[in-house]
């Protein structure tokens, strides 16, 4: 599903990302963990298209998409629940989630059952404008707009930074049920260890731009990853 | 400024600019006046007067790239200071006039004795002095500019905001020279000047003679110009324009530096004002029109926002293009020409001709700058 | 404690900043000892860059004392250019030198000067200044670079040159936002001896992500969390504290 | 002296008449009053024409009316009058039938200007008894301005009878007027008349009471000087509400300039100085569209506007999404640059205009139902001013509800409040843009349309706008349609309540002044909005 091969990214003159790889399939979870700063977000914006790429490529359904516009990518089934949500302040929830029609053919322009079912919140509070809610219920907003794209790939950035517990919940069963599907490839970047662990099927830490350990759910060994993540 | 040593203030560029003026200064008024007008190398007195404007407008340029080029201030009022001063020289000249006018009234000027003025309104006193007048010439520009730039900089109003509310401050200028109550002769401003300091405006010896005035003019607002952007004062201004955030973060008062620069540059603009008018031999309220003054900002961005000399050519050659464009059968397209120029400036040649030119000539290292071309305009 | 009497250089009591009913600081307090170095870290909306704020008048705080210089500054009454002038200088996260100055022009207009217009404008180098300007071209190991327009230096060296322009503002105390963020390794170990350096004369806060770095630095540690301090010591001590770990890995 | 003698020799001709009235059939007030009008003599005449008037009788109307037209014919001989009909016919006055044989003394009833001004009174107070009210309510305001004392006893008359109110009014008015002005009436009287004369409250009223000479009882003037002062009041607070509607005239026509500017400087950011050649190029193309009705459909006319409206919309809206693709695109984050290229863009298209249909103004119609005018109260509204404001709150409401309601605007609010997201979630932004560019454009060539009908129609049309939209915007509040609106009609009616003080040029200049204070203490306007929008 996606591909992405040895991408090197720059700020300027400062360089965030060095030769990142990183593989995710449809119907499994990839989570990227690690502290701040280490290049998470800079990854997911490679990804996403916000950032050019100075080296590598990336594709998606064996699609080079290295050099696609933001739009295009989207379009191409590229869904991205930013960091700090990022909901439009200014529009209701139900404009918010109808947002993302923008990819789909007219015939296709509804708010898919599972977006209410997995975050009944939503519904109760659809004609509220998407700046008056609590963190917790925007990232509920921001996951559900994400899944009325009818993504390919799912990319969330630290989903449970500064939310309650019981959203927390909430999420990881969204995200779970997403899995279930097998619709579309998910990548979690996360430094909520306990919170990717319960969801994650491939494990990737970074330090410093770059990748400095992998593994799977099967041949997770807890105290490697710890180490990794470890200050 | 003479304090400055002169290896800083003159380098290749601003050299060769100033022997070129210093030449043009000495050639044109020997070409008119001693070259029979036989010969084919005579400068008709026409050309010597246009000449003239060209160097007047030059200086406005100088004025505009001061604030503009360098402290990242577009000022789309300038326009008003150098009619400003420009009305303060007409005024001396209207008096200067004395009984000589249609009405023969040797203290009030015609337009006044028409609308049956009982005596001379108090601001026109002393405009009969030439120092006073020059004084006002100076001061009244500055003034106006001090304050609203006292407002406009506290309040940090920046950017577009800035722009636009200086073209909202000359087109009520505009508006208010326009009345007749203004007692600035109405829209027919002032005009039938007779002579200055004795001599007659219209003479040949007097029109090189402010050719010859207007290129020292030119010289020495250039030379403080340079003075000003090469001292540690100039690169503070650049430092505001590119960030000036980080400038105030550095302990710099930036609302002073604009004020001061901007103030200055409206003097200068005023000066620039004064000597066109006896050169063109009007002064009236079209001077004040929001457009002169974006066209006078178009000459800069031409010439090469940010280089001196950049202003001082660009005034040239669009002036000269606009001249050739308006006197005959072009004159229809000259609006073309001009509208074209705005964008084509904007879109292709951000940097100007001189701009352009230097980035050509410096190393790789430089190129970042063009990076940064977009976030001086801020 | 009567800060009047306090022998802090930097001396923070219960510092509040709420923004909308977030507080990116509660209830914060800590000091920083004259001459000493001080590293920062702390995950994210920790409030390491409000604390920042707020120590150089960019941010008012609702509630709690700053003071500076054994009490003699309550720094929560002066505005930032008036904190700056006090000699508190701080480099932000992104480098933030004047991209078409040379190295040389972005330290003059740093230097410890009269600041005012009439100065400047009739400013004439002197050698002193010029001396200066080359210690500290050396200190940041950019002297061969002086005459090179800062734009065109590496990312690296931009944040030399930024930390540069702090020492020509001769503070007592700078505040260095993460000083390392993409640079190379190299750069990093060169940055940390850079720092040590500095600190020699100057009291030094670091705010980093990077615990490479912030081991070389081999200095005390303050991890930061949900706006006030939760440990405090060596980075070893601190890195093996459960809750740090804890709050690294997660809630 | 003279008024005398009529009076006598009128005294002696009546007897005559009575005499001779016995020898005359079916005799009446009517015929006997006739005989004075075969004397040839003006006091007679005069006398007559009194007294038919007092007969009341129907006959009365139309023997006076020929009397005026010099229709009237008499002979001393037969004493008859004859009335000659527009047909040529001549009839007997008394029965009204046609005669075979005319006397020969026939001869005009002559007329002087005292039977002249008689005759006019006399025909006024006749109609106040006419069958149309409307017809009684002119005679009765006739006899308010010319205040005949002699109409007063048909005044009293009339009162008796009439019913309509707005006439008993207008009556009692008239009354109040002629008893004011006559040198017989008590005290008592003229104090009643003035304060009726006051309720009246109109320049009429007014004039009326200062009109009044000085030789009055004191409590007379005392009441008059009140009244007078009554009036002025009533009639002041009338000119605040024309200006408060001259202001809202002026803020339409502001709000309807500035909407589009609001969208293409407000909510894109984008500095579109060529905006006031929107405006014109909507105005050219209702000429245009009018030229084209007047050459093969003038019986369109009247729809002239409804084809010119989307018409512009879509000129100037294509010409905008051009515009927004081949040069602002290339200058976005260069709000600067932004400026100057587009100033550079109305240059041109002004020139193009000009080159096209000439420097000079295009006269452009109004239809039938935007011309003329009506009074509401102590105003005058006249009917281009009110469609206009109509037309400017139709578009504002419109665009609200498109903004609202419709994906397009949907999609532009996402992209102006983040422009990023908005991207990762697939909305194609630069299309977003340049449907937004056009929009604001098409919206400023409907402006045109509406400012076609009360400005002259040049290739200056839109400098004398775009400063003052500017002004609305940004003293409304960057990207905010609601600012704008309050903004335009605050403006709007400020400055029409300086012009009466300042006057106009002053005011105009007083408004600037006040806005650049204004934006110097809130840079961000009235209602500022936070987002992309501000950091224009």
């Amino acid at each position: 599903m996606l591909d992405v091969n040895g991408i090197d990214l720059h700020y300027g003159a400062a360089q965030a990302l060095r030769g990142i790889s990183l593989k995710a399939e449809r119907g499994k979870v990839t989570c990227v963990l690690g502290r701040n700063g280490v290049g998470k977000t800079s990854l997911l914006r490679a990804i996403v298209g916000q950032h050019p790429v100075s080296n590598g490529n990336i594709s998606l359904d064996g699609a080079d998409i290295t050099h696609l516009p933001t739009v295009a990518r989207a379009r191409g089934g590229v869904a991205f629940v930013p960091q700090g949500r990022e909901i439009f302040p200014l529009l209701t929830v139900e404009e918010n989630l109808e947002t993302g029609f923008a990819p789909l053919p007219r015939d296709q322009r509804t708010v898919p059952d599972d977006v209410f079912s997995l975050f009944p919140v939503l519904n109760n509070m659809l004609k509220r404008r998407g700046g008056d809610l609590s963190g917790g219920q925007q990232q509920q907003l921001a996951i559900g707009r994400a899944l009325v794209m009818r993504p390919k790939l799912l990319l969330l950035d630290e989903p449970t930074e500064g939310i309650q517990p019981s959203i927390i919940k909430d999420i990881g069963r969204a995200i779970t049920y997403l899995r279930g599907l097998g619709e579309m490839a998910i990548v979690l970047v996360e430094q909520y260890l306990d919170f990717a662990r319960e969801l994650g099927d491939h494990f990737a830490v970074m330090e410093r731009g770059s990748i400095v350990y992998t593994c799977d759910r099967s041949s997770m060994d807890e105290g490697a990853l710890k180490r990794a993540l470890a200050i | 400024m003479g304090a400055f040593p002169l290896t800083r203030l003159l380098d290749k560029a601003s050299a060769i600019f100033l022997v070129l003026l210093a030449i043009f200064a000495i050639a044109i008024p020997t070409l008119n006046l001693l070259v029979p007008v036989s010969s084919g190398l005579h400068v008709s007195t026409y050309l010597v007067a246009l000449f003239g404007k060209y160097i007047c407008f030059a200086m406005l340029a100088l004025s505009i790239d001061l604030i503009w080029g360098y402290a990242g201030i577009l000022s789309l009022g300038h326009g008003a200071f150098f009619a400003l001063g420009g009305y303060a020289m007409g005024m001396y000249l209207m008096r200067q006039i004395g009984s000589r006018g249609v009405y023969a009234n040797p203290i009030l000027p015609d337009f006044m004795v028409f609308l049956n003025w009982p005596e001379l309104p108090l601001y026109w006193y002393g405009f009969n002095h030439f120092a006073y007048a020059a004084l006002m010439i100076v001061l009244v520009p500055g003034l106006l500019a001090f304050v609203f730039g006292w407002f406009a900089f506290r309040s940090r109003v920046t950017g577009v905001y800035l722009s636009i509310i200086t073209q909202a401050m000359t087109y009520a200028l505009m508006l208010g020279f326009f009345r007749n109550n203004f007692g600035f002769g109405g829209n027919n401003g002032l005009t039938d000047f007779k002579d200055i300091l004795g001599f007659s405006v219209q003479a040949d010896g007097t029109r090189n003679a402010l050719l010859v005035t207007s290129c020292i003019a030119l010289a020495l607002s250039f030379l403080i110009c340079r003075g000003i952007v090469t001292s540690k004062f100039g690169k503070v201004l650049v430092a505001i324009r590119d960030a000036e955030a980080r400038t105030r973060f550095l302990g710099y008062r930036v609302e002073a530096y604009k004020l001061f620069v901007f103030t200055l540059s409206a003097c200068m603009a005023g000066v620039a004002g004064a000597l066109y008018v006896p050169q063109v031999g009007i002064i009236n309220p079209s001077e004040f029109a929001p457009g002169n003054s974006i066209e006078a900002v178009i000459w800069v961005a031409v010439g090469g926002r940010g280089t001196l000399t950049g202003a001082v050519l660009g005034a040239f050659v669009v002036n000269y293009a606009k001249t050739f464009f308006t006197t005959g059968w072009l004159s229809p397209y000259w609006l073309f020409v001009l509208g074209g120029l705005f964008i084509a400036v904007t879109l292709l040649l951000p940097r100007g001709i001189i701009g352009t030119f230097e980035l050509r000539r410096t190393d790789k290292r430089n190129l970042s700058l063009s990076a940064e071309a977009p976030r001086a305009a801020e | 404690m009567e800060p009047k009497t306090t022998s802090a250089l930097l001396y923070l009591d219960g510092i509040t900043v709420s923004f909308d009913g977030f507080k990116a600081l509660n209830d914060l307090s800590f000091l920083i000892e004259p001459h000493e170095m001080r590293a920062i870290i702390g995950p994210n909306g920790a409030g390491k860059t409000t604390m920042m704020d707020v120590i150089t008048g960019k941010t008012r705080p609702d509630a709690g004392d700053v003071y500076f210089q054994q009490g003699a500054y309550d720094l929560s009454k002066l505005d930032e250019t008036e904190i700056a002038e006090l000699g508190i200088g701080r480099k932000f996260q992104k480098p933030t030198v004047f991209d078409i100055h040379t190295v040389e022009d972005n330290l003059l207009l740093a230097l410890k000067n009269d600041r005012r217009v009439r100065a400047t404008l009739l400013w004439e180098n002197t050698s002193a200044q010029m001396r200066r300007i080359d210690d500290i071209l050396d200190t940041i190991r950019l002297a061969p670079l002086r005459s090179r327009v800062a734009g065109s230096l590496s990312h690296g060296q931009k944040q030399w040159l930024e930390i540069g322009m702090l020492l020509a503002q001769e503070p007592k105390l700078l505040l260095v936002d993460e000083p390392v963020a993409g640079m190379t390794d190299a750069e990093t170990m060169q940055t940390a001896a850079l720092l040590k350096e500095i600190n020699r004369d100057k009291t030094v806060i670091v705010v980093e992500h990077d615990m490479a770095f912030v081991r070389e630095l081999g200095v005390k540690v303050t991890c930061l969390h949900e706006g006030s301090v939760l440990a405090e010591g060596t980075i070893d001590q601190v890195s093996t504290n459960d809750r740090v770990v804890e709050v690294y890995l997660g809630r | 002296m003279l008024s005398f003698n009529g009076r006598m020799v009128a005294l002696v001709v009546a007897i005559a008449l009575l005499l001779i009235s016995k020898t005359l059939a079916n005799a009446g007030p009517f015929e006997d009053a006739l005989v004075g009008l075969t004397t040839d003599s003006f006091s007679d005449t005069a006398d007559a024409i009194e007294a038919l008037t007092a007969t009341g009788d129907p006959r009365t109307g139309p023997l006076l009316e020929a009397l005026k037209d010099q229709q009237l014919l008499f002979s001393t001989e037969a004493k008859k009058v004859f009335i000659k009909d527009p047909t040529g016919r001549i009839v007997d006055a008394a029965n009204g039938q046609a005669v075979a044989t005319l006397p020969a003394d026939i001869e005009n009833v002559r007329l002087n200007n005292r039977v002249r001004g008689l005759l006019d009174a006399a025909l006024g107070s006749l109609s106040l008894m006419a069958k149309e009210a409307s017809q009684r309510l002119d005679a009765a305001q006739a006899v308010f301005k010319s205040r005949d004392a002699a109409a007063l006893p048909n005044i009293d008359k009339a009162l008796e009878k009439e019913t309509d109110t707005r006439v008993r009014k207008a009556l009692t008015e008239a009354r109040a007027a002629i008893v004011l002005y006559s040198p017989d009436t008590n005290a008592g009287d003229k104090i009643a008349a003035i304060s009726v004369i006051r309720d009246r409250g109109d320049q009429d009223a007014l004039g009326l009471i200062d009109g009044l000479p000085p030789d009055l009882p004191p409590d007379v003037r005392k009441a008059a000087a009140a009244a007078s002062g009554k009036i002025q009041s009533t009639l002041a607070i009338w000119n605040a509400v024309q200006n408060a509607w001259y202001g809202l005239s002026l803020g339409s026509v502001l709000l309807l300039a500035a909407i589009g500017l609001a969208i293409t400087f407000g909510v894109m950011g984008v500095i579109n100085m060529a905006h006031g050649e929107m405006v014109m190029l909507g105005a050219y193309t209702t000429f245009v569209v009018q030229e084209y009705i007047r050459a093969h459909n003038p019986a369109l006319f009247d729809y002239s506007l409804f084809i010119a409206v989307p018409l512009a919309f879509a000129v100037a809206g294509l010409v905008g999404i051009a515009v927004e693709r081949g040069i602002i695109r290339f200058l976005y984050g260069r709000p600067l640059e932004t400026l100057l290229a587009t100033w550079g863009l109305s240059l041109i298209l002004q020139q193009v205009v000009r080159t096209i249909f000439g420097p000079t103004n295009k006269e452009v119609g109004n239809p039938s139902w935007m011309s003329g005018a009506f009074d509401l109260g102590g105003i005058t509204i006249t009917y281009n001013r009110l469609w206009i404001i109509c037309f400017t709150l139709a578009v504002f409401v419109a665009l609200l509800a498109m903004l609202r309601l419709t994906r397009l605007g949907l999609e532009m609010r996402a992209v102006t409040q983040n422009r990023a997201m908005a991207a990762a979630m697939g909305i194609r932004t630069a299309r977003i843009d340049a449907l937004t560019f056009g929009l604001g454009s098409g919206i400023a060539g409907i402006a045109g349309v509406a400012l076609s009908q009360i400005d002259n129609v040049s290739p200056n049309l839109g400098q004398g706008y775009i400063i003052d939209s500017f002004m609305v915007v940004v003293f409304g509040g960057v990207g905010n349609l609601w600012g704008t609106l309050v903004g335009a009609f605050t403006l709007g009616i400020a400055n029409k309540f300086l012009e009466p003080y300042a006057g106009a040029v002053l005011g105009k200049i007083a408004i600037l002044v006040f806005i650049i204070l204004f934006i110097q203490k809130r840079p961000r306007g009235m209602f500022a909005l936070k987002g992309r929008a501000v950091e224009a």
